[in-house]
């Protein structure tokens, strides 16, 4: 397990104009951990996201990957990252296959790596649709091709927008174990939901974001159980709609 | 096996081989799904058919020497329509399901992006003029100078085609990605490509009037293609996602 | 210094213009075959400069404000492009007036009319964009800019390329030194009234975005109190 | 002067009009002045008539196009000059702001 902190936001500001959508967020992301980022509609979550991923620009603060401060994140710095959004981002006239065969080989010299397609999909159960055309398939099947493309990088750092939102109850249960995997071998995660229960089923810490700050942070203890930090987390959510309404 | 670590040095560039080869793997790509439809080539195609026999239609009966003022400028004026239809179409595919944002958090030479593209609308482009330029020869006997000489004509068109699809693509991506409307898209293209396609024009013209003068405006025009292909190029990260070191840290004058 | 310097510039230009008015209309020679009405070329020329001028200036403005992202060239940008605007918008009126009086056609086609008019058209589609674009598009104006500013050249050569009706360029090298001397004070004169405003433009833009940055200061106070 | 000199010893009273209407064809009794027969005076006032509607219309040319100059300059300066007044109204709503929450 790498010794350096993969993700580090320091006093994170993003304005459009007159209109502050993070002002001073602190937030970081060790090995291994997998945090929940949770927030009203518009507390600038996707926003967080895309400035973590350098696909916005900050307006304050600084960006630290790996121990270094970034302000253009490099080729090398990318590849060892990976983004899943909730538009899908595939070539819905592609099959899962061509999908994953041109991610895999625009990362690596050669096309080496195309064997390891099968294994990542069955894994996230699409063993059945591997050449089947992207566009026929349900919304979760897409999420799922997505994580399989992002984890087939084998990243060091993934951040998920709302992966949870199409998904059934099974296909999120094992999003949640693939993630725990992934996390034991050292992967960071940052993801954001509005899901509770999906939060709490698989994240070590919640933080809320409220407003365009972080206003409040969970830590799954171990002596608290599995239902102090439910507690925990679902008294913070609902801080923050008490917050919103009087606002 | 990691093939990259966050803690490796920014801008290490050890592939040389990367941009080519990643430009070419996303032109692929696009070709590929257009293989599946035929979408951008048919919609292009049948486009420059209609633009063609609506020419013939208006301008049958010109006279020789007013053809030979006409010709050059129907034939980039097409050029101008079938590449704002093509650029369009062609980041709308982008756009569908947000797949130019995974491109850009991809390991992916921002430049590659722009090269691909930039290939695919112009093999579009030039496909089009293999139907728009033995059209324009057949119907108006002005421009049998085009048929005559081929490979200045081929020049000509590959040239003026490379320089309308360089600014073209840069702005199209720009807009495809910062959420904006397309309807800008042919606001800001026709003015700033007119001067390329003025420079086609002029030289189309000495083409056709088998002007000595000719071979100095494909010059300019080569000339005009480098400084466009260089600019777009080097503007296209930028434009795409802010780039650059931060705003320095200002010490705030006292406001009172 | 700051606030001093835009007035110091309008200043000289309110001195220096009725200058050179006086110059111009009393002390210059009536140009032989094109008679007083040659008299717009001391305002018409000077001015068609500093349209160029001003958009080299939002050009490298823009190009700096892309790859530093410094607030001092975006406002140098946004106010050189709308001077463009103003400076363009009388370079084309005057012009054809001009035209209309030794022509006997006020707008002929001619390729300079034409790509000063595009010039034109690329400044104002960059103001539209700035004003109407969704978030992010200051960047995607910044390389409209640029685009703009390369034009510049090609519209300076675009003459030399295709022989029209309109003076050559070299008109302006051969004249008397009479007209010269007519031409520097209108050129000064101009030139200073077009940087005393861009610079109040500037200080006005970089006010707004101070501003925008205090309400966000504001409104961060009482929440973290 | 040296004009009304020449006509002084034949007609005193005529001398003032005698340079608007010289009646170079009519009688014998004057001499022609040289240069000045009807039809160069005429011809001279055509070429001065023409000269002066061309210079009234260069100079109706040359206001209009210095006075759009100057109206475009100071569209601007109004524009500024309003943009002014809305930032110094926004900065007074600030400062409003402030003290309210103080």
């Amino acid at each position: 397990m790498p010794a350096v902190t993969p993700l580090q936001l320091r006093a994170i500001g993003k304005r459009f104009g007159r209109l502050a959508v993070l002002r001073n967020v602190d937030l970081t992301v060790a090995s291994g951990e997998i945090v929940g980022l949770i927030g009203a509609n518009g507390s600038g979550k996707t926003t967080l996201l895309s400035i973590a991923m350098g696909l916005l620009p900050m307006s304050d603060g600084e960006r630290w990957l790996g121990g270094r401060q970034v302000d253009d994140i490099s080729i090398e710095q990318r590849a060892a990252m990976a983004f899943v959004t909730h538009t899908t981002q595939l070539y819905a006239r592609l099959t899962a296959r061509e999908n994953m065969e041109l991610w895999l080989s625009l990362r690596q010299a050669a096309d080496a790596s195309v064997g390891e397609i099968e294994p990542v999909l069955r894994r996230l159960g699409l063993g059945d649709a591997i050449d089947r055309t992207v566009g026929t398939f349900s919304r979760g099947m897409m999420q799922r091709l997505c994580l399989a493309r992002a984890l087939a990088g084998r990243p060091e750092l993934l951040l998920l927008d709302e992966p949870f939102t199409s998904l059934d109850p099974p296909g999120r249960k094992r999003l949640a174990e693939v993630l725990r995997e992934e996390a034991d071998r050292g992967l960071a995660v940052l993801l954001s939901s509005h899901d509770y229960d999906a939060i709490i089923s698989v994240t070590d810490r919640v933080v809320l974001l409220s407003g365009g700050r972080l206003v409040g942070e969970v830590v799954r203890a171990d002596e608290r159980g599995a239902e102090g930090f439910r507690d925990a987390v679902l008294a913070l959510g609902r801080g923050s709609t008490r917050e919103a309404a009087h606002a | 096996m990691r093939e990259a670590a966050l803690s490796t040095l920014p801008r290490a560039k050890n592939a040389p081989m990367r941009l080519p080869r990643q430009a070419w793997l996303l032109a692929r790509n696009d070709l590929r799904q257009e293989m599946r439809e035929w979408e951008l080539v048919a919609t292009a195609g049948f486009f420059t058919l209609v633009v063609l026999v609506m020419f013939a239609l208006a301008f049958a009966t010109l006279s020789r020497d007013a053809q030979v003022l006409a010709v050059p400028g129907m034939l980039w004026l097409t050029v101008a329509f079938v590449g704002a239809l093509t650029l369009t179409r062609i980041f709308d595919r982008e756009r569908e399901s947000d797949t130019l944002r995974a491109l850009l958090a991809a390991p992916v030479e921002r430049l590659a992006i722009y090269l691909g593209k930039a290939l695919v609308t112009l093999l579009v482009l030039l496909g089009c003029c293999a139907i728009l330029v033995p059209g324009v020869v057949l119907l108006f006997p002005a421009a049998a100078p085009l048929a005559e000489h081929p490979i200045q004509t081929v020049t000509l068109v590959v040239l003026g085609c490379l320089a309308y699809t360089s600014v073209g693509t840069l702005f199209a991506a720009g807009l495809a990605t910062s959420g904006g409307k397309n309807v800008l898209l042919s606001v800001i293209l026709y003015p700033l490509t007119t001067p390329a396609l003025i420079f086609a024009l002029v030289a189309t013209r000495a083409l056709i009037e088998n002007h000595p003068d000719f071979s100095k405006y494909l010059s300019q025009l080569a000339a005009l293609d480098i400084v466009l292909v260089g600019l777009s190029g080097w503007l296209f990260e930028s434009v795409l996602v802010g780039t650059g070191a931060r705003r320095a840290p200002t010490t705030r004058r006292r406001r009172g | 210094m700051g606030r001093l310097f835009p007035v110091i510039l309008l200043g000289v230009g309110a001195l220096t213009l009725p200058y050179s008015v006086q110059r111009v209309f009393l002390d210059t020679p009536i140009e032989r075959t094109m008679g007083t009405v040659q008299k717009i070329f001391y305002f018409h020329v000077p001015l068609a400069w500093i349209m160029m001028l001003l958009a080299v200036v939002c050009g490298v403005a823009a190009g700096i404000q892309i790859r530093t992202r410094s607030e001092r060239a975006e406002a140098t940008a946004i106010a050189a492009a709308e001077l463009v605007l103003v400076a363009g918008l009388g370079v084309l009126l005057t012009g054809p007036i001009w035209g209309h009086a030794t022509w006997g056609k006020a707008w002929t086609w001619d390729a300079r009319q034409v790509t000063t008019g595009l010039l034109w058209l690329v400044f104002a589609s960059y103001v539209l964009v700035r004003h109407f674009g969704a978030a992010g598009s200051e960047r995607l104006a910044a390389a409209l800019a640029i685009f703009g500013a390369v034009n510049v050249p090609i519209i300076y050569y675009a003459v030399k390329i295709w022989k029209t009706t309109h003076p050559d360029n070299n008109v302006v090298g051969s004249l008397p030194p009479q007209m010269w001397a007519s031409l520097w004070p209108a050129l000064g004169g101009l030139l200073a009234m077009t940087l005393g405003l861009l610079w109040a433009r500037i200080r006005l833009e970089r006010a707004e975005i101070a501003l925008d940055e205090a309400w966000v200061g504001v409104e961060d106070a009482p929440q973290e109190a | 002067m040296q004009l009304f000199e020449d006509f002084e010893p034949e007609g005193a009273d005529a001398a003032g009009a005698a340079g608007e209407q010289a009646p170079a064809l009519g009688g014998g009794e004057y001499e022609p002045v040289e240069g000045r027969d009807r039809q160069s005076i005429e011809c001279q006032r055509a070429c001065e008539s023409v000269a002066a509607k061309k210079t009234a219309s260069d100079y109706s040319h040359i206001v209009w196009a210095y006075g759009i100059i100057w109206a475009l300059f100071c569209g601007y300066g109004i524009l500024m000059w309003r943009r002014a007044q809305r930032l110094a109204a926004d900065v007074e709503a600030l400062r409003r702001r402030i003290d309210n929450g103080k």
